[in-house]
């Protein structure tokens, strides 16, 4: 019958108003700027730098490649290469960006940055309460601004921080397992060498 | 002079307070003769917009509020306690908002229109009964000068979307004649039944024909009877579709034409605009109260010891209470569905509501025993089969299922 | 009071104008608008004569006028959706350009 | 009183000549209706009460916006004509003629010069009465026009809804002119 629907309607929006005042698991908003939802694994907003150790100067896994920089879409990062290479938080010699800038208001989110990154270097950030006063200074941020240790990475992307790390790590370890192979065929070879130098016929070097 | 001033101010308050009749006469007395009728009519106009105005207000922070509740939010509570100072929030960035004009505006028209579109809603308040002793204009055809000043708010609606030259602007203000027109005849002869029975097109009659009870409890009042009721149902469907609220608000469907006759307006004439829909409202509440709901008689002989005026204003605000919640149950209906239930459902309905109400006429003369209850059983079966029948031709023989999508899967 | 030859005059007034309108414009809307403000001054004769009748109370006057206002509102409604029918026949409303019976 | 009148008067007189000589056709209409309130202002100072706010919802409300609507939907072609071309004249010394022998009559008159007499009370209760027993045969008659009006109004309507789709290029403005037809049928529910 006609009307059926509009009564069984507004008997259902009438439950949800009495409900809303004794209900609060009903309340589907939080007052936002003293109660927050924290941000979805998934959240992304704008670019960040991620520095291993503690050190933002050091730590910086960037080496200013400028894969970033040739493919963000609108244009919004802006690299100088350092011109000589400084050590990084572990001792080891590293090409840094002297200046790395991100215009936030030109961003789009679009986490192409992060795709290229050979480096593990660049990640989105969760971050979004970015109002200022001023949109052409506050809102361009520099390197110190974007640098951020891999425990905040930690924080707000865990599984794929995780994964990233585990990455590294393997490489890392595989990298150390050939480097080890390298020493010490290397060290074989200086030996054979050295045999060779003694004996007639030399050992052909293992390929690199 | 003074001393009688106050005397006579004090006198007045007292005397509205108490509900007593010609609260005016004596503070009036008080000044020269020549300016006594303007002091008459400011004491009469003054406290209507003061009172409307400031319901206005506590009305969209309700609406708010209420709409959040019904949709599981907070609604606003960030400007004082409670959110209660909203309003004041809101009229002051309405103000302090720059006043753009389209530059291929018609300047004129476009700042006549909301001006024009205010001054009739105001009208309205003129003849409506706020409390025993509290009418503006007593007119003896004071329900016809209700509907020719609402009848007038159509014109100024047009003039605001043409003036615009903003083709949703026009849009918009087509589908409001439109649908204006087309619910106002179900709201005039909705209230012609009450005119019929009443015997009068005075407010102030129409309001006393209501008054006693039955059996000691049960009032007088029209909605208690079946053509009542159904009137009372027609009438403020209509009132919802001629005061553009929702789920009548297709003039003004964000979605479809941004905010039809109103996109064009901002800052302090967007503002007059959205008062003066709302006033319509409560004007057209007003008289749905007047009409049908007794005015401003108490709904318990015990509890007729509170001012008149109180239970108008109670009555009023439970009227817009129930608007708010269609608003928050009802999804917006389309141009054709809406213009559909309007000619084939609205005016057919209440054609019949108007017949049945002189079959209620001519059998109040019945005095067999059972005659009260039988006359009440006729006339509520001569509406519920019509309505039976309109309401299945009207959602024909579609059986509401899950839709199908052909393409989405 | 104003005597009744004021409300007179200025009828003839409204009258003279919806004439000169109805007879100079040639947008056949404007034409209907000239008419109806003629059937308006001669409605308000109407009602002035009614009150400055010695016999008010008769009502002749006005029952008039509210057959006149009924009639009127069908004449417009009809007068336009000719209008309406004559713009789709011909696509115009210059009524100086309808002139296909004139041979 | 007399400067109410002579207020309302000119009101009315300026807003009529503006409804028959502006240029854009919509101020036309919206002068036309500021006209139509200017007549009704008049009949409330002659108390009619009824009838000046039945002028008001019949006129303002639904004849003005009838016109508004077949301006909106014939679109304004008058093309711009001499300002002084023979007609015009033609019509000017036509329309002054008729006033000018309106007035002689007028002031020759003596009825004209009748003071206004006692305050008559015309109730809308006495309006109905009169209207269902003296005045009850044009009643019907009304109702007969209207209810033909009506039925032609709707007629029209459906005819063109079937005439659709030979309509060619008058697609567009078929459904509104139901409406306007719509609007039609609206006036004459309105008075009946």
């Amino acid at each position: 019958m006609l009307g059926e629907g509009i009564i069984k309607g507004m008997v259902e929006t009438a439950k949800n108003f009495v409900g809303s005042y004794h209900d609060p698991k009903r309340l589907t908003t939080v007052e936002y700027p003293e109660n927050k939802i924290p941000a979805k694994e998934n959240a992304r907003n704008f670019p960040f730098l991620v520095f291993d150790g503690v050190d933002a100067d050091k730590g910086l896994r960037c080496v200013a490649c400028q894969i970033c920089e040739k493919e963000c879409p609108p244009k919004c990062i802006y690299i100088i290469k350092d011109t000589v290479k400084k050590p990084d938080y572990m001792g080891k010699m590293q090409i840094q960006p002297k200046i790395f800038d991100i215009d936030i208001s030109v961003c789009m989110s679009c986490q192409i940055c992060v795709e290229v990154c050979p480096f593990e270097a660049i990640k989105m950030d969760t971050q979004f309460e970015l109002s200022t006063t001023d949109r052409f200074e506050n809102l361009l941020l520099n390197k110190r601004e974007l640098a951020k240790p891999n425990e905040y990475y930690h924080k707000i992307h865990p599984t794929e921080a995780t994964e990233v790390d585990e990455r590294l790590a393997a490489e890392k370890a595989k990298a150390e397992a050939k480097a080890k192979a390298d020493a010490e065929a290397k060290a074989k070879a200086t030996v054979a060498a050295a045999a060779a130098k003694a004996a007639p016929t030399p050992v052909p070097a293992p390929a690199k | 002079m003074i001393g009688e001033f106050f005397k006579g101010l004090f006198l007045m308050i007292w005397k509205v307070v108490t509900d007593q009749p010609d609260p005016k006469v004596e503070f009036v007395s008080v000044f020269p003769a020549t300016i006594q009728p303007i002091i008459s009519v400011l004491l009469s106009i003054v406290p209507i917009i003061m009172v409307f105005a400031s319901l206005f207000a506590l009305t969209t922070l309700l609406e708010r509020k209420g709409l959040g509740r019904i949709q599981n939010r907070l609604g606003p509570n960030r400007v004082g306690p409670f959110g209660l100072f909203q309003p004041v929030a809101d009229g002051l960035k309405m103000l302090t908002k720059e006043d753009i004009v389209p530059h291929s505006a018609d300047k004129l028209i476009h700042f006549l229109a909301p001006i024009v579109l205010l001054v009739p809603t105001l009208l309205a308040y003129a003849v409506l009964p706020f409390g025993q002793n509290m009418v503006p204009i007593d007119m003896d055809a004071g329900i016809l000068f209700f509907f020719a000043v609402g009848a007038s708010t159509e014109l100024s609606i047009f003039m605001a979307g043409w003036s615009s030259r903003n083709k949703y602007s026009l849009l918009g203000a087509m589908r409001a004649i439109a649908q204006m027109i087309s619910y106002e005849i179900p709201l005039i002869i909705s209230s012609v039944t009450v005119i019929m029975i009443a015997g009068s097109l005075s407010l102030v009659e129409i309001v006393d024909k209501q008054s006693g009870y039955h059996f000691g409890f049960l009032p007088h009042w029209n909605v208690f009877t079946p053509w009542g009721l159904a009137g009372f149902i027609i009438f403020l469907i209509a009132s919802l579709a001629e005061s553009n609220r929702s789920p009548f608000d297709i003039p003004e469907a964000e979605s479809e034409i941004i905010a039809g006759h109103l996109t064009e307006y901002s800052g302090f004439k967007y503002a007059l605009f959205f008062l003066a829909e709302y006033l319509g409202m409560f004007a057209v509440s007003g008289l749905a109260v007047t009409l049908f709901l007794g005015g401003w008689r108490a709904p318990l002989p015990f509890l007729e010891i509170v001012p008149s005026y109180i239970w108008f204003l109670l009555k009023l605000m439970g009227l817009v209470c129930l608007f708010i919640w269609i608003r928050g149950t009802l999804p917006r209906l389309r141009v054709d569905q809406l213009l559909n239930f309007a000619w084939k459902f609205m005016l057919p309905m209440s054609l019949i509501n108007l017949f049945v109400a002189a079959i209620w006429h001519f059998t109040s003369v019945w005095n067999f025993r059972g005659a009260g209850l039988g006359r009440w059983l006729l006339c509520a079966a001569m509406i519920a089969v019509p309505y039976v029948w309109l309401g299945r031709t009207l959602i024909g023989n579609k059986k509401i299922t899950h839709r199908t999508y052909r393409f989405a899967n | 009071m104003v005597p009744l030859y004021y409300y007179l005059i200025f009828s003839a007034l409204l009258f003279s104008v919806g004439l000169a309108g109805a007879l100079t414009r040639r947008n056949a809307i404007l034409v209907l608008i000239g008419i109806e403000l003629m059937l308006n001054a001669a409605n308000l004769n109407f009602i002035a004569f009614w009150r400055y009748s010695p016999d008010p109370e008769a009502l002749t006057g006005m029952m008039f006028v509210i057959f006149s206002i009924a009639v009127a509102a069908a004449e417009a409604a009809v007068g336009l959706a000719l209008i309406i029918a004559i713009y789709r026949h011909y696509r115009t409303v210059d009524l100086t350009k309808v002139d296909s019976l004139k041979g | 009183m007399g400067i109410t009148f002579a207020i309302i008067a000119a009101l009315t007189l300026v807003s009529a000549i503006a409804a028959m000589s502006l240029r854009n056709l919509v101020h036309c209409a919206l002068s036309l209706a500021v006209t139509f309130a200017g007549i009704a202002a008049m009949y409330l100072q002659l108390d009619a009460q009824f009838v000046g706010f039945a002028q008001i919802l019949v006129y303002i409300g639904a004849v003005a916006i009838l016109i508004v609507f077949a301006i909106l939907l014939t679109r304004s072609s008058e093309t711009p004509q001499p300002v002084i071309s023979r007609s015009w004249i033609m019509g000017i010394v036509i329309a002054l003629a008729v006033f000018g022998v309106l007035t002689k009559v007028i002031l020759s008159s003596s009825i004209a010069q009748r003071e206004l007499p006692a305050k008559p009370a015309p109730t809308v209760r006495q309006i109905g009465d009169q209207l269902m027993t003296r005045y009850v045969l044009p009643l019907e008659a009304i109702g007969l026009l209207l209810t033909a009006a009506t039925i032609g109004a709707v007629i029209i309507a459906m005819h063109d809804k079937k005439g659709r789709g030979d309509g060619g290029q008058n697609v567009n403005s078929t459904p509104s002119r139901a409406e306007a037809h719509q609007h039609a049928d609206e006036t004459h529910n309105l008075i009946t």
